[in-house]
C-alpha cells in the first residue's frame, strides 16, 4: 500500500536500502506525534508525567528522523524531492493521497517545527508543571505537532487542508486551555471561527483548482507535483484562463489570510494570547501562523503564474506589516505586543511572497520562528516568574531574572534586525526584493522596520529596564534551557545558508539597503529610549499630540468593533432572528394553519349536526335532490 | 445453511422478539427489561457488524438476500437484502439503537413500556433499511413512525423558552407523527402509481428496476411520480420547507429517541429517495433534481441561521440536523458517484454525530434539568468526559477532518462542483455557520467558570459502562473519518452503478445503451420468474 | 282515460306531500303518519306499474310494504311513548341533547 | 324450493323462537344464562354457515347462497357473537331483562344474513327493514336513559324516511324495468336503455343504502345515534349494519347495475370524497369516544364507497377485505368500550385518561385496535386501506387514492388523541378495569386476528378472491 517513489533524476540514484529507511523515517516524522497524542488522550489523561514524557519524546523522535533525512539529503545520499504516500481516498476518478513529501522546503520547515517545537515542549514541562490539566495540554500539543507536520509534509491540497483544519482545532483547544476564563473560551471561539471564514474561501479555491486540473488524458488531481507539471501546460493551451486561475489564487490566498492572520482577518491573533504562553510561542508565533506563508511558498509555482493575485498578496502583506506594527505602539500587554509584532512580521513574509520571493519569505519565516519563539518563551518565563503581563507593572527584570532578560534581549535584537543577528539578514532579503520591485512598498517596509524597533524598544525599556517593582524569580533550568537554545539559533540562523539551501544563490550584500534599514531601526530604538527610558520626551504630551491616531490605534482600527457589530446586529438580530421569526410564524405557522384549517373545516361541516332531527331529514332530502339534479343524465 | 441466509432476519427480528419478550416480563423488574433490550440490540449490532465485514464489495449488488412469498396475489414478497448503502445504514442504525438502549438507562418511569415501543421502533427502521420490496418497505416505514408518538408523548419533555413552554411535547409529538404519516401517504400514492403504471404486478425493487431499465415509464409519468415520492420521503429527510416537525420533535423527545430520531429516522427519507425514487424514476430524477439542488440550499443556510437564533440545546442540534441533512440531499441532487457516496457517508457520519450530541444533551438535561443555554456553563469542571465528547461532537458537526462528516461533505462538494457550483459554495458557507453555533454551544455549556448550582450534583460518566455508548459513537466517527477508504469502497460499489444507470437516461443519451449497462442479475431474474409462476 | 302517467303524477304528489310533512311537522306521530303517506305513494306506484306491466310483482311488494309500514308505526309508537314518559313531549325538535 | 340454501337463516330464525321460549320459561334469576343460549345459537349458525357451498349452477331467484354470501354470513354471525359478549361486559348498564334484546339482535342478524344473499329488490327492502326495525328498538333499549331514547327516535325517523325513499325508488325502477330481480334489471340496463325514471329510482335506492352505510349526505343521524345508543348496539350498528349495507350495495352494483358502471362510478366517487372528509374532519375535536367512533365510522364508509366507486372486481375484493379488517378492529374497540364504560364512569375521552396505568393489557389492545382502524402497519386496517387505494390507482383514479391516503393521516390524529388519553394522561384512580373472561378471550382473539390479518394477509385474500366472483 505504501508506495515510495523518488524523483531520482536530480542527484543520481539513491541506494534502495537508504530509500526504504528514508521512507520509514519520513512516516515516523509525521506519525510519531499522532501516536503519542492518541496515547496521551486515551491512557495518559490522568497521568501527567506520562503525558509529558510521551509528548516530548514523540516530537524528539520526529526531530531525530528529520535530522537524519536532512543530513542524508544535504550530503547528497538521498535524492530530493522524495515522496512516500498511501491512498487515503480512492473513489471513481478521485484519488486523494496522504503522504510525506520531503524536499528542501519541507525539510527546513520540518526542522523549524520539530526543532523549535521540541524546545517549546520541553519548556512546557516546566511551565505547565502545576497545571491540573497538563495531560490534555500535552495531548493537544502532540496532536498539534502532527497537524502542522501534516501541512508541512503534505503532498497535496486536501492533505494540506486537513492539517490546516486540525491545527485550527488544536489552536482552539489550546487557546481555550484555561476554559474557566471566559475570555480564554471566547478567544478560542474567535480564532476558530475567523479561520473558518477564511477556510471557506480556501476550500472553494481548492475545489475550483481541482476541477480545472484535468487534461484530456488524465483525471483531476490535487497532487502538488502533478499540478506543478500540469498547470503551465493548461494555461498555455488556454484550457484554464489566467483570469480563472487568478480568482482561484485569490481564493486560495484566503487560507493564509486567516491562518497567518493577515489584514483584515488578523483580529483573532491578539486574543489568542489567552492561551498558555508556550502555545503562543509554538502555535501563534513560530509555526501555525507561519503555515500560511509556508503554503504560499509550497505552491508558489501556482502564484507565479498569476501576477495580479501576487499584487493583492503584496498589498495585503504590506498593509498587515505596517498596521500591525502601529498597533504595537499602544498595547500594554507583554504578550499582545509580541502578537502584534508577529502579525507585522507575518505581513513581511506575505509581502515577500507578493514580491515574488518565496525564498526570502521562507528565510524570514525561519529566523522569525527562532527569535519570536524565544521572545514568547522569554515572556512566558517572565509571566511564570511574576504572574504579571502588563508591561507597566513589570520592570527591573534585568536584575531579578537575569538569564531570561539576556535571552529576551537577544530575541528583541534579532527581531528589530540588529546587524549580525538573524533577523537582520532575513529582513534585508525582503527589503532588497522590495526595492527591486516596488519602491513605495520598500519605503513602507523600511518604515515598518523602524516602527518594529520602536515598539520593541518600548517593551524592553519599560518591562525590563524600568525601575523595578516586579520581583520575579528566575525560571527553572528546564525552561531556561530552551531559551538558551533558541537564543543561540537566533544568532546563528543568519549564517547557515538557508537561502542557498532553498535554492537561491546569494547575491552580493546590499549595503545601501542594510544601512537604510539599520538607520531606521536605530531611529526607532532611540525614540523609544528617549520616551520610555530617558523620559526626555513626556510620552503623555506626544500621545495628546497624536490623539486621533492614538484612539484609532488603541481601538485596533475599530475592526473588532465592526465585526462585533456585524455579529450582534446583522447576523444575530437580522439574519438569524429573521429566519427564526420566519420559522416560527411562516413555516410553523403555516403548518399550524393547516391543522387549524382542518379543525375549522370539521367544525364547519358539523354545523349540519344540529341535533334537530328535522334538519337531518332536510339535509337528507336535499342530498337526494342534489344527486338527482347533478347526475340525472338524458341518454 | 450458512449464516448469510438468516443474518438479516436475525438483525430484524431480534428487537421484535425482544419487544414480545418484554411483554411477558413483570413491570417491577426494570433491570431485567433493560438487560433484555441490551441483549437484543446487541445481537442486532453484532449482526450488522458481521454483515458489513462480510459484504462482498467486489461482487456488489444486493447480498444476504431473503426472499419469501408474502402476498402473492399482489406480487408482494418478503424480500430482504442490503447493498453497500444498506449495509452501512444498517450499521448506523444498529450503533444508534444499541447506544440508545444504554443511554436509556436513565429512564426510570414505565421502563417496560418504554422499551417495548423503543424496540418496535428499532425493528421498523431495520426493516426499512433491508427491504427490497416496496410493500415491505412501506410496511416497516410506517411501523417506524408510530412508536414515536408514545415515546415522545410519555417520556419526552416540553420545549421551553425562558421558562415558558414554547412547544409542548404533546404538540411536538402529534405534529411529528401526523406530518410524517402525511409524507408517507403522499409517497404511498406515488408508489402505487409506480406499481400500477409499470404494469409489472410486482413490488420487488430489483425486478422493477430491471423491468424499468428495459421499458421505462414515459417521461411524463416519471415527472408526475417523482415529486410525489421526493416530497413524501423528503418530509422525513427533512427537506425545506417541510422540516418544521423535526427540530421540535428532537427537542421534545427523550434523549435515546432523539438519538434514533435524528440519527437514523431522518435518514429513512434520503435512503428511500436513493433506494426507490432515483433508480426507478431516472428521468423524473434528472428533471426535478436541479430544483431540489436549489431548495436544499435553503435547508443548509436557513437551518443554520435558525440554529444561530436558538438557545435550547436540543433545538440548536435539531436545526443543525435539518441543515446538515441539506448536504445529504444536495449530494443526492448532484447525482454523481462522488456526491452520492458522500451523501450516504454523511448519512452515516451525521447519524453518529447527532446521536452523540443528543446522548450528551440527554446526560446534561437529566442532571441539570435545563437545556437553556444561558442557564448552563462551566460544566467541563464537573463532567470533563462528557464535555470532551461534546467538543468532539461539535467538531465533527463542523466538519473537522478526522471525522466522517468531513470526508462526506468534501465528497459532496467535489462531486457536485461541476453541476451546481453556486449551491456548493452556499453549502460550504453552511459549514462556517455550523461552526459558529456549535462553538457557541460548547462554550456556553462547558466553558466558563464553574457554576455553584451544578457543583456536587452533576456527575460525569464514570464507570466504563456509562462511558460505553459515548466511546462507541466517538470511535465510529473517528475510525470511519480518519480511514474512510473501506467504507467508501463499500458505498461506491452501490452508488457507482446506481448513478451510472440513472445518467444513462439523460435525454441526450441513446436509449439503446440502457440495456447494455443494466443487466438483470440472475437472482432477480429468478425472483421474477417465481413471481410469474405464482400468478 | 286514466293512464299510468296520471298515477305516477298522483303518487309523486302524495310522496311530496308526505315528505313535506316529515320536514315540517314537529310531532313525532305526525311525522310517522307522513312517512306512511310516502310509503303509500310508493304503493300506488307499484300497483299502477303492476297494472301497466301486466305482472304481479308490484302487487306482491305492496303487501310487504303495508306490513312493514304497520311494523314501523308500532315501533314508532313505542318510542314515542318512551319520549312522552321521559320528556313529556312529542315534539321531535325538542329532543336535541346530542349535537355537533 | 331448496331450503338448504336458507339453512343459516333458518337456524337463526328457529333460535329466535328458542330464545323467546327460554325468556318466557326461565326464572328471572337465571336470565343471565340467556346470553350463553344466544351464543350457542350463533355458534350453531356459524358452524352451519361454514359448511361448504353446494356445487351447482349459479343460483337464480330472490335469494342466493353464493360465494359473496358465503363469505359474509360467518362475519355477521361472528359480529353477533361479539355483540352478545359485549352485552355481558356491558351488563351493569343493561336493563334487567335481556331476553328481548337477544331476540331483537337475532332478528337484526337475520336481516343482515338475508341482505347478504339478495338477488331481488323486494328482498333488499325486506332485509333492510328486518335489520333496521330491531335496531330502532335496540338503540332505545335503555329506556331510562334520555340519550338512548333520543337516539332511537332519531334513528327511527331518519330510517323510515330513508326506507320510504328506497321503496319509492324500487317502485320507479320496477316501473322502468317491469321486474325487480337483479338479473332483469341487468338485462334491461345492458340493452342500453336508461330512462330518467330508472335513474331516479336507482338514485333513490342508492340513497337508501347510503343511509345504512352512512354516506354523506345521508349520515347525519349517525353521530347522535352512536353517542346515545348502548355501546353493544352501537357495535352492531357500526359493524353488522354497515357491513350489511355494504354487501347489499355490492350485490346491487355488481349484479344489477354493472352495465351502467360508468354512470354510477363518479356518483359514488364524489360521495366517497365527501364522506371521507366529513367523517375524518368531523371527528377532530370530539370529546365523546362513541361520537368520535361515529365520525370515524363515517370515514370508513368513505373508503368502502371508494372501493365501490372504482367498480372493479379487485375493488370489490378490496372492500371485502376492508370490511373484514374493519370488523375485527371495531369489534375489539367496542369490546373494550363496553367493558370499560361502567368502571371508567362514562364514555367520554377523558374517562379513558391513564387507562394504560390501570389496565396495561386493555390499553395495549385498544391502542392496537385504534391503530388498525387508522391503517397503520402491521395491522389489519393497513392492508384493507392499501388494497382499496391500490384498486383505485389501478382504475386510474389517482386523485381518489390521494384523497383517501391523506385522510389516513387526518384520521391518525384523532385516534392518537385517544391514545394520548390512555398513555400520557394521569389516571384518576389506579384500580384496574375488570373484564369478563369470555370478553377477554374474545378480545385476545380479535387482537391476534388484527395482527394476523395484517401480517399474513395472503390466506385471507385468497379466501376473498375465491368467494367474490361476479
Amino acid at each position: 500500500m505504501v508506495e515510495a517513489h523518488s524523483a531520482a533524476a536530480a542527484v543520481g540514484a539513491t541506494d534502495p536500502a537508504l530509500l526504504a529507511l528514508a521512507g520509514k523515517a519520513a512516516w515516523a516524522i509525521l506519525l510519531t506525534p499522532l501516536i503519542c497524542a492518541v496515547a496521551i488522550l486515551l491512557v495518559g489523561i490522568h497521568r501527567k508525567s506520562f503525558a509529558m514524557a510521551a509528548a516530548v519524546g514523540g516530537l524528539a523522535t520526529s526531530l531525530i528522523c528529520t535530522l537524519f533525512l536532512f543530513f542524508q539529503a544535504s550530503q547528497g545520499h538521498l535524492a530530493v524531492p522524495f515522496e512516500v504516500s498511501v491512498t487515503w481516498i480512492s473513489l471513481g476518478g478521485l484519488s486523494i493521497p496522504f503522504g510525506v513529501l520531503i524536499d528542501n522546503l519541507s525539510l527546513i520547515m520540518t526542522l523549524v517545527v520539530t526543532g523549535i517545537g521540541s524546545g517549546i515542549f520541553l519548556y512546557s514541562v516546566g511551565y505547565m508543571h502545576d497545571d491540573a490539566a497538563a495531560s490534555r495540554y500535552f495531548g493537544m500539543l502532540s496532536l498539534f505537532a502532527f497537524s502542522i507536520l501534516t501541512i508541512v509534509l503534505s503532498t497535496n491540497w486536501i492533505q494540506l487542508f486537513i492539517g490546516w483544519e486540525l491545527v485550527g482545532f488544536c489552536s482552539y483547544m489550546l487557546i481555550g486551555h484555561w476554559y474557566a476564563k471566559p475570555s480564554a473560551a471566547a478567544a478560542g471561539n474567535k480564532a476558530f471561527i475567523v479561520n473558518r471564514v477564511a477556510d471557506f474561501g480556501f476550500i472553494i479555491g481548492i475545489l475550483w483548482l481541482w476541477s480545472v486540473s484535468s487534461t484530456a488524458s488524465d483525471d483531476r488531481t490535487v497532487h502538488f507535483a502533478t499540478l506543478m507539471a500540469r498547470l503551465p501546460v493548461l494555461v498555455e493551451s488556454g484550457a484554464v484562463p489566467v483570469a480563472t486561475l487568478s480568482v482561484i489564487g485569490l481564493l486560495l490566498f484566503c487560507g493564509p489570510v486567516g491562518k497567518s492572520a493577515q489584514f483584515p482577518l488578523h483580529v483573532w491573533l491578539p486574543d489568542a494570547m489567552e492561551g498558555p504562553t508556550p502555545v503562543s510561542a509554538l502555535i501563534h508565533a513560530a509555526t501555525m501562523v507561519a503555515a500560511g506563508v509556508y503554503m504560499l511558498c509550497r505552491t508558489f509555482w501556482l502564484f507565479e503564474m498569476i501576477p495580479s493575485t501576487l499584487n493583492v498578496i503584496l498589498y495585503v502583506g504590506a498593509a498587515t506589516a505596517f498596521l500591525a506594527a502601529a498597533l504595537g505602539f499602544a498595547e500594554n500587554d507583554l504578550k499582545r505586543i509580541l502578537a502584534f509584532s508577529t502579525l507585522s512580521q507575518l505581513g513581511y513574509m506575505v509581502m515577500a511572497i507578493g514580491l515574488g520571493g518565496p525564498v526570502a519569505a521562507m528565510y524570514h519565516l525561519t529566523t522569525h520562528a527562532c527569535f519570536k519563539a524565544l521572545l514568547f518563551l522569554g515572556a512566558g518565563s517572565v509571566i511564570h516568574g511574576t504572574h504579571e503581563q502588563n508591561i507597566w507593572k513589570l520592570g527591573g527584570l534585568t536584575r531579578s531574572m537575569r538569564w531570561t532578560s539576556l535571552t529576551f534581549l537577544i530575541g528583541s535584537l534579532a527581531l528589530i534586525g540588529f546587524p549580525g543577528l538573524s533577523g537582520f539578514f532575513s529582513k534585508d532579503e525582503i527589503l532588497v526584493l522590495a526595492r527591486e520591485h516596488n519602491l513605495p512598498i520598500y519605503l513602507l517596509a523600511t518604515l515598518t522596520a523602524g516602527m518594529t524597533a520602536f515598539y520593541t524598544g518600548r517593551l524592553w525599556f519599560v518591562a525590563f529596564m524600568g525601575k523595578g517593582h516586579a520581583h520575579g524569580h528566575e525560571s527553572p533550568p528546564v525552561m531556561l534551557g530552551p531559551l538558551f537554545f533558541l537564543a543561540g539559533l537566533s544568532v546563528v540562523a543568519g549564517y547557515i545558508g538557508i537561502p542557498a539551501w532553498l535554492g537561491e544563490h546569494h547575491e552580493a550584500f546590499h549595503w545601501d539597503v542594510a544601512l537604510t534599514s539599520t538607520a531606521a531601526v536605530a531611529a526607532g530604538v532611540t525614540i523609544s529610549w528617549l520616551l520610555y527610558s530617558k523620559r526626555a520626551i513626556a510620552a503623555g504630551s506626544l500621545v495628546r499630540a497624536l490623539a486621533l491616531p492614538q484612539s484609532f490605534v488603541e481601538n485596533r482600527y475599530y475592526i473588532d468593533d465592526i465585526y462585533t457589530w456585524y455579529v450582534q446586529n446583522i447576523q444575530q438580530k437580522i439574519i438569524a432572528a429573521g429566519c427564526a421569526w420566519f420559522e416560527q410564524n411562516i413555516i410553523i405557522g403555516a403548518v399550524n394553519a393547516v391543522a387549524a384549517l382542518a379543525q375549522g373545516l370539521g367544525r364547519l361541516l358539523r354545523l349540519f349536526q344540529t341535533g334537530v332531527v328535522q334538519t337531518y331529514v332536510l339535509v337528507f332530502v336535499a342530498g337526494v335532490l342534489w344527486l338527482i339534479t347533478r347526475y340525472l343524465a338524458v341518454r | 445453511m450458512s449464516i448469510n441466509a438468516w443474518l438479516l432476519p436475525l438483525i430484524l427480528f431480534a428487537p421484535a422478539v425482544g419487544a414480545l419478550l418484554l411483554t411477558l416480563i413483570p413491570e417491577n423488574r426494570p433491570d431485567l427489561v433493560r438487560r433484555v433490550a441490551v441483549l437484543v440490540t446487541g445481537i442486532s449490532l453484532a449482526g450488522a457488524l458481521h454483515a458489513i465485514f462480510h459484504y462482498q464489495t467486489a461482487a456488489g449488488g444486493f447480498q444476504y438476500e431473503v426472499l419469501k412469498p408474502w402476498l402473492p396475489q399482489l406480487g408482494i414478497q418478503f424480500h430482504l437484502g442490503v447493498d453497500g448503502i444498506g449495509v452501512v445504514l444498517l450499521l448506523l442504525h444498529a450503533l444508534c439503537g444499541f447506544t440508545g438502549v444504554l443511554i436509556s438507562y436513565s429512564i426510570k418511569q414505565r421502563v417496560k413500556e418504554y422499551y417495548i415501543f423503543y424496540l418496535t421502533l428499532i425493528t421498523g427502521v431495520f426493516g426499512v433499511f433491508m427491504s427490497l420490496d416496496l410493500f415491505c418497505f412501506y410496511f416497516f416505514y410506517e411501523m417506524a413512525v408510530i412508536p414515536m408518538y408514545p415515546l415522545i408523548g410519555i417520556w419526552g419533555s416540553d420545549v421551553k423558552e425562558e421558562g415558558r413552554v414554547k412547544y409542548s411535547k404533546q404538540y411536538a409529538t402529534m405534529k411529528l407523527t401526523i406530518y410524517l404519516t402525511l409524507g408517507a401517504v403522499v409517497a404511498l400514492v406515488g408508489l402505487l402509481a409506480l406499481y400500477q403504471w409499470t404494469g409489472a404486478q410486482t413490488f420487488d425493487i430489483p425486478t422493477l428496476q430491471a423491468m424499468l431499465a428495459d421499458e421505462p415509464l414515459s417521461t411524463a409519468q416519471q415527472r408526475w411520480i417523482f415529486p410525489l415520492l421526493f416530497i413524501g420521503f423528503g418530509v422525513i429527510a427533512p427537506m425545506w420547507p417541510f422540516h418544521s416537525w423535526s427540530p421540535m420533535g428532537h427537542a421534545a423527545a427523550p434523549s435515546a429517541v432523539s438519538m434514533l430520531h435524528a440519527g437514523v429516522l431522518m435518514k429513512l427519507g434520503s435512503y428511500a429517495i436513493i433506494r426507490i425514487a432515483l433508480p426507478l424514476l431516472p428521468q423524473g430524477a434528472v428533471y426535478w433534481l436541479p430544483w431540489v439542488a436549489s431548495i436544499v440550499v435553503m435547508n443548509i443556510l436557513y437551518g443554520g441561521f435558525v440554529a444561530l437564533a436558538q438557545k435550547d440545546l436540543k433545538l440548536i442540534v435539531g436545526y443543525s440536523s435539518s441543515s446538515h441533512m441539506g448536504y445529504v440531499l444536495l449530494g443526492i441532487a448532484c447525482l454523481t458517484p462522488l456526491s452520492l457516496t458522500g451523501a450516504v457517508m454523511l448519512m452515516f457520519g451525521h447519524g453518529i454525530m447527532t446521536a452523540l450530541a443528543f446522548a450528551i444533551i440527554g446526560q446534561l438535561y437529566d442532571q441539570t434539568h435545563t437545556r437553556w443555554l444561558p442557564d448552563l456553563g462551566g460544566l467541563a469542571h464537573q463532567i470533563p468526559f462528557i464535555a470532551g465528547c461534546g467538543v468532539i461532537a461539535a467538531m465533527a458537526s463542523s466538519g473537522l477532518p478526522g471525522f466522517a462528516n468531513f470526508v462526506s461533505e468534501l465528497l459532496v462538494f467535489m462531486g457536485g462542483w461541476d453541476k451546481y457550483p453556486v449551491q456548493i459554495v452556499c453549502g460550504a458557507l453552511g459549514v462556517v455557520i455550523t461552526s459558529v453555533y456549535m462553538l457557541r454551544v460548547v462554550r456556553g455549556t462547558f466553558f466558563g467558570p464553574s457554576k455553584p448550582e451544578f457543583e456536587g450534583h452533576v456527575h460525569d460518566a464514570k464507570t466504563p459502562f456509562e462511558k460505553l455508548p459515548f466511546i462507541i459513537l466517538v470511535l465510529a466517527l473517528l475510525i470511519t473519518g480518519s480511514w474512510p477508504g473501506p467504507m467508501l469502497r463499500l458505498l461506491e460499489s452501490s452508488t457507482g452503478p446506481l448513478v451510472e444507470r440513472i445518467l444513462m437516461n439523460e435525454p441526450n443519451t441513446a436509449p439503446d445503451s440502457i440495456q447494455v449497462h443494466s443487466p438483470a442479475k440472475p437472482g432477480h431474474a429468478s425472483a421474477s420468474n417465481e413471481h410469474s409462476e405464482m400468478n | 282515460m286514466v293512464t299510468v302517467t296520471h298515477y305516477v303524477v298522483a303518487s309523486a304528489a302524495l310522496f311530496c306531500i308526505g315528505l313535506a310533512g316529515v320536514m315540517s311537522r314537529r310531532n313525532v306521530l305526525m311525522i310517522l303518519l307522513c312517512v306512511e303517506l310516502m310509503l303509500n305513494a310508493a304503493n300506488l306506484l307499484f300497483v299502477a306499474y303492476s297494472k301497466a306491466w301486466g305482472n304481479l310483482h308490484g302487487q306482491m311488494i305492496v303487501f310487504f310494504v303495508i306490513t312493514v309500514a304497520a311494523a314501523e308505526v308500532t315501533v314508532g309508537l313505542a318510542i314515542a311513548i318512551l319520549m312522552m314518559r321521559q320528556r313529556n313531549t312529542l315534539d321531535a325538535d325538542a329532543v336535541q341533547s346530542m349535537k355537533w | 324450493m331448496d331450503l338448504s340454501l336458507l339453512r343459516v337463516e333458518l337456524c337463526v330464525a328457529v333460535w329466535i323462537f328458542v330464545l323467546l321460549a327460554a325468556d318466557v320459561f326461565l326464572a328471572p334469576a337465571k336470565k343471565e344464562g340467556l346470553s350463553w343460549l344466544a351464543l350457542a345459537g350463533i355458534g350453531i349458525a356459524l358452524v352451519v354457515s361454514l359448511q361448504p357451498l353446494p356445487i351447482g349452477p349459479a343460483p337464480t331467484g330472490l335469494f342466493a347462497l353464493d360465494g359473496v354470501s358465503h363469505y359474509f354470513k360467518p362475519l355477521f354471525l361472528a359480529t353477533a357473537a361479539a355483540v352478545i359478549l359485549m352485552t355481558q361486559a356491558f351488563r351493569p348498564q343493561m336493563p334487567q331483562h335481556p331476553g328481548p334484546f337477544y331476540v331483537l339482535l337475532f332478528t337484526s342478524v337475520l336481516g343482515a344474513l338475508i341482505l347478504s344473499s339478495i338477488q331481488d329488490l323486494i328482498l333488499l327492502f325486506l332485509g333492510l327493514e328486518l335489520l333496521t326495525f330491531s335496531l330502532y328498538i335496540m338503540a332505545a333499549y335503555l329506556k331510562t336513559d334520555g340519550r338512548s331514547v333520543e337516539a332511537g327516535m332519531k334513528y327511527l325517523i331518519l330510517g323510515s324516511v330513508s326506507s320510504a325513499l328506497l321503496v319509492y325508488g324500487i317502485a320507479l325502477l320496477y316501473g322502468a324495468v317491469g321486474d325487480t330481480s337483479f338479473a332483469a334489471i341487468r338485462a334491461f340496463l345492458a340493452s342500453g336503455e336508461l330512462t330518467l325514471a330508472a335513474q331516479t329510482g336507482i338514485l333513490l335506492v342508492l340513497a337508501g343504502l347510503g343511509f345504512k352505510l352512512a354516506a354523506v349526505p345521508f349520515q347525519l343521524w349517525l353521530p347522535d345515534v352512536y353517542e346515545g345508543a348502548p355501546a353493544p348496539v352501537v357495535a352492531f350498528l357500526a359493524v353488522g349494519s354497515k357491513m350489511a349495507g355494504a354487501v347489499a350495495l355490492m350485490r346491487l352494483l355488481f349484479l344489477a347495475l354493472a352495465p351502467i358502471q360508468p354512470w354510477w362510478s363518479p356518483i359514488l366517487a364524489s360521495l366517497s370524497v365527501l364522506t371521507l372528509l366529513y367523517g375524518n374532519l368531523g371527528a377532530l375535536g370530539q370529546r365523546n369516544l362513541k361520537r368520535l367512533l361515529g365520525y370515524s365510522s363515517i370515514g370508513h364508509a368513505g373508503y368502502l364507497l371508494m372501493g365501490f366507486a372504482v367498480g372493479t372486481l379487485d375493488s370489490a375484493r378490496a372492500v371485502a377485505f376492508y370490511l373484514l379488517a374493519y370488523l375485527v378492529s371495531t369489534l375489539a374497540v367496542f369490546l373494550i368500550v363496553c367493558a370499560a364504560t361502567d368502571e371508567l364512569g362514562g364514555d367520554d375521552l377523558d374517562h379513558y385518561a391513564g387507562l394504560s396505568r390501570r389496565s396495561p393489557g386493555l390499553a395495549a389492545a385498544f391502542f392496537i385496535a385504534l391503530l388498525s382502524l387508522a391503517g397503520v402497519p402491521p395491522l389489519a386496517g393497513f392492508v384493507g386501506k392499501l388494497l382499496v387505494l391500490m384498486s383505485a390507482v389501478a382504475a386510474d383514479r389517482l386523485w381518489l387514492a390521494g384523497i383517501g391516503a391523506v385522510n389516513v393521516a387526518i384520521s391518525l390524529y384523532y385516534y392518537l388523541m385517544v391514545v394520548k388519553r390512555m398513555y400520557v394522561d394521569a389516571p384518576p384512580s389506579p384500580s384496574p378495569v375488570r373484564v369478563p373472561a369470555a370478553s377477554l378471550l374474545a378480545l385476545g382473539a380479535l387482537i391476534l386476528l388484527i395482527l394476523g390479518i395484517g401480517i399474513c394477509q395472503a390466506p385471507f385474500l385468497s379466501r376473498i378472491n375465491l368467494a367474490l366472483i361476479f
